[in-house]
């Protein structure tokens, strides 16, 4: 025990006191996050508006961004984009967290058959090297986000998993879990109010990572030509697309590059700074 | 003896694994619409010409026959013929592996040093602009698409300052050296800071562990406290967090090797998914499989000459 | 016990990178294509990066020149018979690379195995023969089964190579096609990486005194247009091919790269499907390439490098009409088609592969189509399963291409225009009787002028029937180190690979 | 003996001051403590934990993090301490003044053999070659009583026991013999043999090598054991000092005579009931009860070179009896078997072999409302104040959702039961809705009890339950068990490794060792004549102010308790 923590200085920590980095990285997801909601607004074009007179028409007083290869605007683009991407972190992070927490929660707690046969099917998921799996599966399904996330969830919920079973294996032997057994409380109640909300810290920080991971892993799909559907606006599939202009016309990708990298930034200072307030 | 035991153990347990592995893929083959005869024969071929194509190499048999046949060969140690070029699995397979195994190598080589110096150089600067400048830089590199990363990379170092070659293997260590290490610094880019990220949080961690102020109780100098007890108490959790990515990279560096033209087993994983070259796939994704295990193996097995409280 | 494993891994992995090393590789002429090499048997498949092959590999009985004349290659001379059934082809004293002489026999096997075998890629250039017989060993007998025009003319298609019945009898075809073929023409294989690079070395044998003038070439398999592009500026490689359109100025500029559009007979297409609603109704075809400005499509997919199409038939194709005035952009027109046609609340389904350019393609196409309230989506799949869904004909409409292997239109009309011939029309599923009938009659008449009639005339119809959207005929933009002379590309995908020279 | 004001002393500390510079403005720890120590004597500082004491210790060894501010004079040897720069302090640490901690465990490096780390300091500060350091560390080691100390050197700390480990620390403060070593609650976290052992050890070096010590503890039965003179803080000041024996007799400060009328033993004495009504139903009867654990599986294990891993057995044939009203105690070192029985008893795990019966019935075999019954019946409390409570639950739910699970309240009247069974474990009702982060320790635990006594329980087990918090509140929790017992007339099953705790609170005790029973009795008979060595063992190495036998202090001691 460190001195500090002897003082109770450690310890309580108010609510308000949170740290800079969570701060700042909600502000960043918010302010993307309105940029989403209010694109029609914010937006100064249709985001699927072709013009195929003016395409690759450099930064401009009418189209900041500049066009792209089919004159469509790049500003509307990145940020229309930005309700795709944004939907892809919860779509690409929630399902696997769901699974990945249940299972953990279930085999780590239950343990026996269920743990066994469910850490079989943990093993043979983390066998496969992530992008390969997903790769195959979009192979499989057709390229497309709807299958994107399906692979996603497919393949992502073992990290969730390892990190909850661990949590969960601690917690079972807590003298709280304990205590709610012998008050005669059944294993789903204290699966779900005792060991639940206590094991979640590591995940909840890890699915701040694991939002960035999807962006890059569409914008990787996207590159192999398995991203988003054309016409869908998405910032990995606009990179993708754009780098074959890069020469010609760096706007293209610079911009919701620029985009992905400001997002990403606001997830990992939000993982940060859940991590501190959490610890 | 232990190492032996474990090894024996993890073999074991591998089997179901391995099982499950080419279960699973052999179905999510079989459930993707494709034809290996098409890609094969090519546009102009008729439908007689393909019918008489799947005849030849089984595909139009039910899939529990060719499931089975599959085992059968497997179980013989047979990991098939490749659809597209009619030459053994395992074959090709050693072909590509080469590159990759000099590929993950190089990239470890190239991200444990700027690892451990980065991280340590931010653990020793907490909260100083150094600490500021690395974490600001991990981020960046990690948020980049890994192609993007390469492509500007290769633009610059290959075809403007004409440094490094863009593409290739070439022949002879030191031509690996020099053709691989574009595609090890993209993958560096990206891996340095999620290492970077967990070693600066252990180092941190562990610098108020409580042997620590034993230690420094004792006189020692800072230094000294530094190399000998923090340091080697946090390099346990990024030693694991380095298993995952070798294994991850072992068939993971699919981006890095299509735009550097690296012939290595992530780009035929990607054309023989492409091509639908099933038997590729599933060897492949059992090599994968039992390449995590070794690796995992191989971390565990360090882990045991660091940490003597673990044991095989 | 540790440090033995150790030590152990240490040595396989040293002898890993050890073994697949060879002697550092002479001097040789590397060319990089995105399509792949998958067999050596040039019977078993009509693939891009195969057909780029089996030229260098497999001598053909006649070769068509720069000059677009057909010149004697392993025939040394052939007579045809005057009711036009029978040729008779001479042979030269030629051997395979392995030293043994090239007969009649060989011949005969290797262009029947085309023709008859079940597994055969490609027969349809052969199409027209009854049979294949050696006479002697140096003279080779092909009956017709009707006088048929462009017949040695696709005597020069790539499937007609010559390889040797011996070895293919004694290693078994597995073997035969695997290992390192018995080849007859310029180059014999080194060393096959599949996936990676094809390793080739000249033949000794090689009927043709002097060549191939330079001995070693690899074929480097890379996928990235990027890389391709960085891999000629930086000299790894002395020919790439298709470069990206938008690269095409920025390299102009470059000191040691020459751009060369090549020509070619391909052209870019939209296939319509004829056999389901609503394109099964020629009203609503013909709405759909009116709404289409395929001149602005021209000029932002290929910056104006391809020349717009007028007919569903490859441009530099012979008897191409140049002077059909085309399908014209007139949105009003096609509003109107689409209106008499009753399909415009059909929403249809554009189907891509991973193409940039198909996709390219498809945004603009589905802009313009909404333009006159055909509602579309756009559907992207694999390369795989896009040939699955096309042949299947479960699409509405695909933005692709395809190219001719010989200046003859017939193999063309086969393939693209003809509904009884067993391509569906390009599995538009598109058929008209009269082009069927048009299609027979433009083989077996041998005037030149009157063929060209009759296939102005079929351009003219399917044209006007909209089979498919002619989009426009682009050259092959390839890039070359100028290094290397006399390497080009020709319109049927052939590398002039032999009498390519490094220096200067 | 020695006489604390002597001429020359070793370390001067006048008015010291440390503040902690946090979010929330400076938080002070230790405001003016001013004592003085001569050469070779040993000095014990008594207090609860947050007094200060930890932090004055580790200020004169210049430990304390960096976000403390000292402040006040600190002279060692003459020198002023306050204006070390790093390099003075390595001078100074480990040659001059070293330290031992609490935790052993978590003080030395894990990754590092015991012999590297005690020859660290002897390289650093005495020029020690490798094998010098080496030759110096068993010679150390054997010198803090380690048996084998050649083989020993080569451990890992890992495969040391608890009291072997504090001994290897031990060694390796003394290493490059200093003058001074802190001992910061060195025993605490040990058995009561060990302790006394450790104890011993300290004296005997103080004794040998003039080492001047520091002894910090919350026990004052520990700090009577060896040290001639007593700091008493609280709060990070200095209440109280004097020579042991005076302080001990005539304690001045009232908040020292609270902690020496919190020593168990002392204060509570009640009437102990006999076997007379053992002869009834006993409420529970454990037979022949057995407790093992598996080693982890594999299918083939080649070290062993057998098939199948051996089970471990925590608890080995036991058989016993509880009647109703009874309170039973349980003592014996960590590891022992002591929580595991608790453990088999309230189901919490099963047991290999045997049975325990509730009014008669199998606890194990229980299914649906029987088993809600038994559960209901039978309640525990828990080791720890924290862990025994879900962090994310405010104390009023913690107590309110056995209530509803059992409707042993009405919807409307929980808040009303809620209320009651806080004042029942005299808890502020203004605590009710916070966190346990937020709480002490001692209020963790009556919310602990709280929480059993909802369920209205005929079964109480304590498990250690006193064991982690201070001395004032440990008495303050067994006082509230007494009553509550005495209100409720629960039947009670007491585990503690405290002998002193134990006989203050039962009527019977067991022993154990090595999960089994070695001797079993009324508490007074056992405790007065032990028949087994063990017992015998154990209640020798029982501090002796804890135990002190009433003819000492109970004439003075009960005067000065308030009650």
């Amino acid at each position: 025990m460190s001195v500090l923590a002897q003082h109770g200085l450690s310890a309580r920590r108010a609510v308000s006191s949170w740290p800079g980095t969570l701060v700042l990285g909600l502000l960043i997801i918010g302010g993307w996050l309105l940029l989403a909601i209010f694109a029609p607004l914010a937006a100064p074009f249709d985001p699927n508006a072709v013009d195929i007179l003016h395409i690759l028409e450099a930064p401009s007083l009418t189209h900041w961004f500049g066009t792209d290869q089919a004159g469509r605007d790049v500003l509307s683009r990145t940020i229309f984009a930005a309700r795709v991407d944004l939907f892809m972190c919860v779509m690409g992070v929630v399902p696997p967290l769901l699974i990945g927490v249940t299972v953990g929660l279930v085999s780590g707690y239950l343990g026996g058959v269920a743990d066994a046969v469910l850490m079989r099917i943990y093993d043979v998921t983390v066998a496969f090297p992530f992008f390969v799996l997903v790769l195959a599966i979009v192979g499989v399904l057709g390229p497309g986000l709807g299958n994107f996330f399906i692979a996603l969830a497919l393949v992502g919920w073992v990290t969730y998993a390892r990190l909850m079973r661990a949590e969960v294996l601690v917690i079972k032997t807590s003298e709280y879990a304990l205590a709610a057994r012998s008050l005669g409380f059944g294993p789903l109640t204290i699966m779900l109010r005792h060991v639940l909300p206590n094991a979640l810290s590591p995940v909840l920080v890890y699915a701040m990572t694991d939002a960035v991971l999807v962006i890059l892993a569409g914008a990787s799909l996207g590159f192999l030509g398995m991203g988003a559907q054309p016409p869908l606006a998405e910032w990995g599939v606009m990179i993708a697309d754009g780098q074959s202009y890069v020469v010609r016309a760096w706007w293209i990708c610079f911009f919701p590059g620029l985009a992905a990298v400001t997002l990403g930034m606001g997830l990992a200072l939000t993982g940060d700074g859940l991590a501190r307030l959490l610890r | 003896m232990q190492t032996l035991s474990l090894l024996v153990n993890r073999l074991l347990q591998l089997l179901p694994v391995l099982l499950g592995i080419a279960i699973v893929t052999f179905l999510l083959l079989k459930l993707t619409p494709g034809d290996p005869a098409r890609l094969l024969v090519g546009d102009r071929a008729s439908e007689e010409t393909l019918a008489a194509v799947r005849q030849e190499y089984g595909l139009n048999r039910p899939w529990p026959v060719q499931l089975g046949t599959y085992f059968g060969k497997l179980a013989q140690g047979d990991l098939g013929e490749s659809i597209r070029f009619r030459k053994p699995v395992s074959g090709l397979i050693l072909q590509f592996l080469p590159p990759t195994i000099f590929l993950v190598l190089y990239v470890v080589s190239l991200t444990v040093p700027t690892t451990l110096l980065l991280a340590i150089a931010a653990a020793r600067n907490h909260g100083g602009w150094a600490d500021q400048a690395i974490r600001v830089f991990g981020v960046c590199g990690f948020t980049l698409p890994v192609f993007w990363v390469a492509i500007m990379l290769s633009r610059l170092f290959g075809v403007e300052l004409g440094w490094f070659p863009v593409s290739g293997y070439g022949t002879g260590f030191l031509e690996h050296l020099h053709h691989l290490f574009l595609p090890a610094l993209t993958t560096s880019i990206w891996l340095v800071p999620v290492m970077v990220q967990s070693l600066r949080a252990a180092l941190l961690e562990k610098s108020e562990a409580d042997f620590v102020t034993a230690a420094r109780s004792k006189g020692l100098p800072e230094r000294g406290v530094f190399w000998r007890h923090i340091l080697p108490n946090a390099l346990l959790p990024t030693l694991h967090l380095l298993g995952v990515m070798v294994a991850y990279l072992i068939g993971g560096t699919i981006i890095v090797e299509a735009v550097y033209a690296v012939p290595g087993l992530g780009r035929l994983m990607v054309s023989s998914i492409l091509s639908r070259d099933y038997s590729v796939v599933q060897g492949l994704t059992l090599f994968f499989a039992l390449a995590t295990v070794l690796v995992t193996l191989l971390v565990d097995i360090a882990t045991t000459l660091i940490d003597p409280r673990v044991r095989l | 016990m540790l440090r033995r494993v150790a030590f152990a891994g240490a040595l396989a992995l040293a002898t890993l990178f050890a073994a697949p090393e060879q002697a550092p590789a002479q001097d040789a002429i590397r060319i990089a294509s995105p399509y792949q090499t998958t067999t050596l048997d040039p019977m078993r498949s009509a693939a891009a990066g195969n057909i780029e092959v089996y030229g260098l590999l497999y001598a053909r009985l006649i070769n068509r020149d720069a000059q677009d004349q057909l010149q004697p290659a392993l025939a040394e001379s052939w007579e045809v018979s005057d009711d036009q059934r029978i040729y008779t082809f001479r042979l030269r004293d030629a051997k395979f690379s392995d030293g043994s002489p090239i007969t009649a026999e060989d011949v005969a096997f290797s262009l029947n195995r085309v023709r008859t075998d079940e597994r055969s890629a490609y027969p349809a250039p052969l199409g027209s023969v009854e049979d294949i017989a050696a006479k002697d060993e140096k003279t080779v007998v092909f009956t017709l089964k009707a006088p048929f025009a462009p017949f040695l003319s696709n005597l020069d298609v790539w499937n007609m190579g010559v390889v040797s019945k011996k070895d293919v009898d004694a290693r078994g075809e597995d073997k035969a096609f695997t290992e390192n073929p018995v080849t007859s023409g310029p180059y014999m294989v080194k060393e096959w990486r599949p996936n990676d690079r094809l390793i080739l070395t000249a033949n000794p044998n090689y009927w043709r005194e002097g060549y191939p003038k330079t001995a070693n070439a690899e074929l480097l398999e890379v996928s990235e247009a990027k890389t391709r592009l960085g891999m000629v500026q930086t000299g790894e490689v002395d020919a790439i091919r298709d470069v990206p359109w938008s690269e095409v100025d920025p390299l102009k500029t470059q000191e040691n790269v020459e751009l060369k559009l090549e020509p070619s007979t391909v052209i870019y297409m939209v296939l319509l499907n004829s056999k389901r609603e609503p394109f099964s109704n020629a009203k609503a075809r013909q709405a759909a390439a009116h709404a289409i400005d395929n001149k602005a499509v021209t000029q932002a997919v290929t910056f104006g490098y391809a020349e717009p199409a007028n007919t569903t038939l490859p441009g530099a194709i012979d008897f191409h009409d140049d002077q059909h005035p085309g399908i014209s952009y007139d949105p009003a027109k096609a509003k109107q088609l689409l209106q008499e046609s009753g399909m415009g609340d059909r929403e249809v389904t554009i189907l891509i592969g991973t193409s940039a350019t198909a996709e390219q393609i498809a945004v603009l196409m589905q802009a313009q189509w909404n333009a006159i309230g055909l509602k579309s989506k756009i559907q992207k799949v694999d390369g795989s399963a896009w040939w699955d869904l096309v042949a299947k004909g479960e699409y509405d409409a695909s933005p692709t291409w395809w190219y001719n292997e010989t200046p003859d239109p017939d193999l063309a009309v086969r393939w693209a225009l003809c509904g009884t011939c067993g391509s569906d029309s390009f599995y538009t599923f598109y058929t008209n009787p009269k082009v069927d009938e048009l299609t027979e009659q433009g083989t077996a008449e041998q005037d030149p002028q009157k063929r060209a009639e009759i296939y102005k005339e079929i351009q003219r119809i399917t044209t006007e029937e909209v089979s498919q959207i002619p989009l426009y005929y682009p050259p092959y933009a390839n890039a070359y180190s100028k290094r290397v002379q006399g390497l080009r590309l020709t319109p049927s995908l052939q590398w002039t690979l032999e009498e390519a020279t490094i220096g200067g | 003996m020695s006489a604390p004001d002597r001429a020359a002393p070793l370390l001067e500390v006048e008015g010291l001051t440390v503040d902690f510079e946090t979010r929330a403005g400076p938080v002070s720890a230790v405001r003016g403590v001013s004592f003085s120590l001569a050469p070779g004597e040993i000095l014990g500082i008594v207090g609860e934990s947050g007094s200060g004491k930890s932090v004055t210790c580790r200020a004169i060894l210049g430990l304390l993090p960096r976000t403390a501010r000292v402040g006040g004079s600190i002279r060692f040897d003459g020198r002023e301490l306050t204006h070390f720069s790093e390099a003075d302090w390595e001078h100074m640490r480990g040659r001059q003044g070293a330290m031992i901690f609490q935790n052993p465990a978590s003080h030395l490096d894990p990754l590092m053999r015991i012999g590297a780390q005690i020859g660290e300091s002897l390289r650093h500060h005495m020029d020690r070659s490798g094998p010098e350091a080496r030759r110096d560390a068993i010679h150390l080691l054997s010198s803090v009583g380690i048996a084998q100390p050649e083989l020993r050197v080569d451990s890992f700390p890992h495969e040391l026991s608890g009291g072997m480990k504090q001994r290897a620390l031990i060694a390796g403060a003394i290493a490059c013999r200093p003058r001074l070593l802190l001992a910061d609650e060195p025993t605490t976290a040990l058995d009561v043999t060990v302790q006394a052992r450790i104890l011993e050890l300290l004296r005997a070096l103080n004794r040998q090598h003039e080492l001047a010590i520091i002894l910090i503890s919350h026990d004052l039965g520990v700090i009577a054991e060896i040290c001639q003179r007593v700091l008493v803080m609280r709060d990070g000041a200095l209440v109280e000092q004097g020579r042991t024996r005076d302080l001990v007799a005539t304690p001045k400060h009232p908040y020292t005579q609270l902690l020496i009328a919190s020593q168990p033993g002392l204060r509570l004495r009640r009437p102990r009931r006999t076997g007379a009504h053992a002869a009834g139903q006993p409420l529970i009867e454990v037979q022949d009860l057995s407790v093992s654990f598996r080693a982890p599986f594999r299918w083939i294990d080649l070290t062993k070179g057998q098939v199948r891993a051996p089970r471990i057995r925590a608890l080995d044939g036991v058989t016993f009896a509880l009647h109703p009203g009874e309170t039973l105690g349980v003592v014996g070192e960590s590891g022992s078997g002591k929580s595991t029985v608790a453990r088999a008893i309230a189901r919490l795990l099963s047991p290999s072999a045997g049975r325990v019966l509730f009014d008669g019935a199998d606890v194990h075999q229980l299914t649906g409302q029987d088993l809600l019954r038994f559960r209901r019946s039978v309640q525990m409390v828990f080791q720890s104040p924290y862990d025994s409570l879900n962090p994310r639950l405010t104390v009023r739910q913690t107590l309110a959702e056995p209530l509803r699970r059992h409707r042993l309240a009405p919807p409307r009247k929980i808040d009303e039961r809620v209320a009651e069974l806080a004042s029942m474990v005299e808890l502020p009702q203004d605590l009710l809705d916070r966190t346990p982060r937020q709480l002490s320790g001692g209020q963790c635990q009556r919310v602990g009890i709280a929480r059993a006594l909802a369920m209205q329980p005929r079964l109480l087990i304590a498990d250690e339950v006193t064991s982690s918090l201070d001395v004032t509140t440990q008495a303050q929790i067994l006082s509230l068990l007494e009553r509550l017992r005495a209100e409720a007339g629960l039947t009670m099953l007491y585990i503690s490794h405290d002998l002193a705790v134990v006989r203050a609170l039962c009527d019977r005790v067991l022993v154990f060792q090595a999960g089994r029973i070695v001797e079993s009795g009324l508490v007074d008979e056992v405790l007065a004549r032990p028949q087994n060595s063990y017992t015998q063992t154990l209640l020798r190495a029982v501090p002796r102010l804890a135990l002190a036998p009433q003819a000492q202090f109970q004439a003075e001691g009960t005067a000065h308790a308030p009650g």
